[in-house]
């Protein structure tokens, strides 16, 4: 029997999450064509002038893309917690928190990264820039982190509440604002005429400090939902 | 100053009155709710009371 | 001959909701021992079991491992048991024999197939060990479960009402498995409302009331 | 004499200090609202520029300090409840969270009203203003938050983590939302030049202390229902005379 | 025991979920402050230039309502599912069609209707006309209802389904694009200085359309579901 | 004297899943008749009682109500009888009253408070009126849900597990409340796992293996 180190039990939990959700599908593609669906309506809601849809783009998206994160994180812990794996991750000897980052890292390469993918495309819808284009993605890349990270701790927070699907919006996207912000500032520079380096850097900054906080804030907020 | 002049306050009544008549009135509601917070836990409290009592002499 | 406790409980008390379950339970365990958690729907016997595992903080008194306390989630003390709860904790996706692999995984260790399939095996599942539990019956998810204490090196099996759903020879395969665990040293504490009974070992008997 | 602090963070002694402690704040809070408006409506000075409209502000600014204040003192609050596990501080959290929301909107209310007569506008997107909406929403939160869940030991312990991880990000929205704002468009109108009138301070102080003293009575009071409601199985409850009666 | 005709049962369903929401306040506050967080996230992504945001409001706060009642439709049947009250509902001698109205009623005054009311403030926000306002709540008055009536076939339909939440999404918001299009078309009409009355007209009318056919629909629905 | 059936099963078969419950059930019952389904634990008796009121379609066989197939929902047929599942239907945030005031009118029928309030106080409920139901115990709960059986007119009750989390008391009220049912020309049927005997009449036995 040979014990597992810290990274050997991160990449166990990545790869049994996308193994799981490789098993049912169909979850996945709903987040990815929620999506699609938000930013594909507003062309329709707000009229076709392409002027002011190539202005709006990149907010869109990241509103778009903030809502569809939203929408998939009821789901991060909650079959865990019904099938009483949830119980067995807290009983492992090691950092509940080293757990809690797999499930993130697994999160975000479920929801944000094909988001991240995907954006160009719907870019394209709205007659986005190559370059604008190229910025969203990056920075879609870089911010999307962080919803999967503050989103873990709302999906702790709320786990196994009644309504838990609204409720956990109404907790987290107050706190994703500055993402959705810089998210959005950074192609608005480009399209500006002026560099996106400063958004992005910030992105990576909120990246790398929510990376250090978050999973063991999540982690805590597990512990008080399982009581 | 007459009292007119004070309430029309140079054409900006509505904005002047409007914050301080909502702000006055939030202000009220919130106590209200908490005096019916109130007497709504006492009435449930004699109530249980009540009720423990009446299963205490029934036993 | 009578080995130290390693298990210590203290004057315990826990509630749920605004209701107090028990207060005052104090006992101890020691490695070969035995014991039954008994009491009617509702006592607080999974309660009990999940304070000692730390999901529950007791509102009083302490468990001690070793002689330390456990309240501040113990990692060490995480290493030294194993716990089955009313939830099986394998997933209907999976097949039983990566269930087996992704629990010994998140408890810690890797696992060979050639491991996990004798567990299996021994468990009675043979030749179900690559078919997605979702078809299994109740009785086999169980087994599936259950199998987690063949492959894990713990202690302390904290085993809450490990019988539900498994059938005569399951059950008999149970308390053999047990039999065996206390005669190397191990201890198990748990529940239930059908009889068991290990040959050669006397069960303490703990009523909540 | 030392005080035994300790005493008084026990839910059944504080229930009553608090009880004895309400009219205290109360009181003063109606007389001092009384000073600090007749001041400000009848002793300071009309302005220049905003002619009566700037009298809005002896309301405004006070609401818009103490929705920020009473947010952080909250949070303050949560977590003493979480880390050392006093019920107390946890229930003082639960108290205050509906008059910072309170507060949040009055200020956000009363701003609309100043700005439309200043800027034209009921609402613009100005850093300030935004933040002050993020805020509200952050209050909604924690008490959306504890209010559903059933459990309160859990309601607390879930709704001071929020608290804090609210409060971490405070700053970070602020300065986001500051530069998000400056990015985009130019300096936004500002209070007149001049600076103020010694009454006009004198009148905002005064109803900012009887704001303060407001917030500090109703949460007293709200404080004693969650008490009674947390409590209503003990002894010491069942015994206070105004549920014997 | 007398009788109840089909307008007191009616009557009778409404005051009843109207009744179970005042005493859980929370549910239906979470909605409406969904909705307004989520129309309030629009100039963070895009900029806060009142030109543009005039522009867009109506698109923006039509998208907001229809994510918002989108998020509130799992709940319409759930919790009568959970507890048995939704079989005994089954099991009513009168049309299982009047019973859904009366819910669908009961969830357009508690979705709907909050946000049609709270939208000038919004508009406010946007920078919107006076009379822009009046047509935009004109039209969300007249439109939300097809929201919850369309809604009731999705949440009946996937009713005490894995993952409900976001495929009740899927199931409707195609559904709903028409009613998106004409009612946001309506202050933009008004806007561009045209006559609204021709969208209006038609949002009546898809209204009465689906007032005659979903509560059927939902009830077969239910009792698909049910089995 | 024996009156003629109203309730005639033929032929009955269900599924679940993929998995054939049981087939070839045919019985009837006539007014003043008591029945009572038995078997183990998932053979089939809640399914059972599940296609009588209509929520299950049979897969072969059918249900008739005083001659006529029900197989397409029936109104007539639903007036006239009440089925009590597994869950209570009563909602935690209303009182008692008002549950059994809702429940009456979903049914097609108001009530007076009065009727309601002599009726929660026949099952025992005096004093608790008016408290929301979350605060009852279980055993409360299900008074709940059973007193909706006293101010109804239905002919026909079918009670799934009926005596779940009842005292001795109110096992012995239920006996006597269908004994009264029975001899006013009234039909039970319904499936419990305690037992339960109604004075003076002799309870049909279904078996479902
Ligand atoms: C919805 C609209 C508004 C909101 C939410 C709002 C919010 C705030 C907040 C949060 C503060 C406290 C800031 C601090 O203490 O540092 C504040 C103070 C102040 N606000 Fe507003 N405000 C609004 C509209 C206005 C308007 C229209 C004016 C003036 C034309 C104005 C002028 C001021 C002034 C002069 C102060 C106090 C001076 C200071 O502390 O810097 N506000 N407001
Ligand atoms: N989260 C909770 N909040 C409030 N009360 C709870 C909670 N969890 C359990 N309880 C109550 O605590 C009591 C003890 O529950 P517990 O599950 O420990 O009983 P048990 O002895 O294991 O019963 P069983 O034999 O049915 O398994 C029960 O009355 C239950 O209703
Ligand atoms: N929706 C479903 N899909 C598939 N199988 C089902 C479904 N509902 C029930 N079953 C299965 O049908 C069988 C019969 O269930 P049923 O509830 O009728 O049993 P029961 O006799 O009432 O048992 P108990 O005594 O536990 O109440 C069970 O094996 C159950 O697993
Ligand atoms: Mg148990
Ligand atoms: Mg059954």
């Amino acid at each position: 029997m040979n014990r597992l180190s810290l990274f050997g039990l991160l990449g166990l939990v990545v790869r049994r999450d996308l193994l799981l959700a490789m098993r049912r599908r169909a979850d996945v593609l709903t987040t990815l064509i929620f999506f699609v669906m938000v930013v594909s309506l507003f062309p329709l809601g707000v009229g076709p002038e392409p002027e002011m849809l190539r202005k709006m783009a990149s907010g869109v998206v990241w509103v778009a893309a903030l809502l569809a994160s939203m929408l998939s994180l009821p789901r991060m812990f909650s079959a865990d917690h019904a099938d009483g794996t949830l119980e067995q991750m807290m009983l492992a000897p090691q950092s509940l928190s080293v757990l809690v980052l797999g499930k993130i890292l697994a999160h975000w390469m479920l929801s944000g990264l094909p988001l991240a993918l995907i954006a160009p495309v719907l870019g394209l819808q709205f007659d986005m820039s190559a370059q604008a284009l190229w910025i969203l993605v990056l920075a879609l890349l870089l911010g999307t982190p962080v919803l999967s990270m503050i989103g873990a701790v709302g999906a702790a927070l709320t786990l196994g509440l009644r309504g838990g699907g609204v409720l956990v919006s109404l907790l987290v996207l107050p706190l994703c604002i500055p993402v959705l912000i810089f998210g959005a500032g950074a192609v608005e520079a480009v399209n500006g005429g002026m560099s996106a380096v400063s958004n992005l850097a910030l992105l990576g900054a909120f990246t790398l400090f929510a990376l250090v906080f978050t999973p063991f804030v999540a982690a805590q907020a597990l512990r008080i939902s399982m009581e | 100053m007459n009292w007119g002049e004070f309430f029309a306050m140079n054409g900006y009544a509505f904005y002047v009155w409007g914050s301080y008549g909502v702000a006055m009135a939030v202000f009220a509601i919130e106590a209200l709710l908490v005096r019916n917070r109130r007497k709504n836990i006492l009435r449930e409290l004699k109530l249980m009371r009540m009720d423990n009592e009446d299963r205490g002499e029934r036993a | 001959m009578q080995q130290a406790p390693l298990l210590e409980v203290k004057d315990l008390a826990c509630e749920r909701g605004d209701h107090r379950l028990f207060s005052g339970l104090s006992f101890t365990l020691a490695p070969g021992e035995l014991m039954q958690v008994q009491g009617a729907n509702g006592s607080g016997k999974t309660t009990l079991l999940r304070t000692l595992c730390g999901f529950v903080q007791p509102v009083q008194g302490s468990v001690h491992w070793s002689g330390q306390d456990i309240g501040e989630w113990d990692d060490d003390f995480h290493a030294e048991m194993c716990y089955l709860g009313h939830l099986n904790a394998i997933k209907d996706e999976l097949s039983a024999l990566e269930n087996l692999q992704m629990s010994a995984g998140l408890a810690g260790y890797t696992l060979s197939d050639q491991q996990a399939v004798s567990a299996l095996r021994r468990m009675g599942l043979q030749r179900r060990e690559h078919l997605p539990v979702r078809v299994l019956s109740q009785g086999q998810r169980r087994r599936v479960a259950l199998s987690r204490l063949l492959v894990g090196d713990a202690h302390l099996w904290i085993l809450d009402e490990p019988l539900t759903a498994l059938d005569v020879g399951a059950v008999g395969l149970m308390q053999e498995l047990i039999g065996e665990h206390l005669s190397k040293g191990g201890m198990t504490i748990f529940t239930t409302h059908q009889p068991l009974q290990v040959a050669g070992v006397q069960t303490r008997q703990l009523m909540l009331s | 004499m030392a005080i035994n602090w300790f005493k008084y963070s026990a839910p059944s002694t504080f229930y009553g200090l608090a009880g004895k402690l309400i009219p205290f704040f109360a009181w003063p809070a109606v007389l001092l609202f009384a000073i600090g408006l007749y001041i400000g409506f009848f002793v300071a000075p009309t302005d220049a520029v905003q002619s009566e409209a700037y009298r809005i502000i002896f309301i405004h600014v006070p609401a818009s300090i103490l929705s920020m204040f009473i947010y952080l003192i909250m949070a303050g609050y949560a977590a003493l409840g979480l880390i050392f596990n006093t019920r107390l501080s946890s229930m003082m959290a639960q108290a205050l969270a509906p008059t910072g929301a309170l507060f949040a909107f009055i200020s956000l209310w009363t701003g609309a009203l100043w700005g439309k007569p200043m800027w034209g506008a009921w609402w613009v997107w100005d850093a300030r203003l935004t933040s002050e909406l993020i805020l509200l929403f952050l209050y909604l939160g924690f008490i959306a938050l504890q209010a559903s869940i059933e459990d309160p030991r859990r309601a607390d312990k879930a709704a001071a983590l929020l608290a804090i991880v609210g409060s971490v990000n405070v700053p970070i929205i602020y300065f986001s939302v500051k530069w998000w704002n400056t990015l985009h468009q130019g300096a936004t109108i500002k209070m007149s030049g001049t600076s103020m009138h010694v009454a006009m301070q004198q009148a905002m102080f005064i109803v900012l202390v009887a704001c303060w003293l407001y917030v500090i009575a109703v949460a007293l009071a709200r404080v004693r229902s969650i008490i009674l409601e947390r409590e209503r199985n003990t002894q010491w409850v069942n015994e206070l005379k105004e549920v014997q009666s």
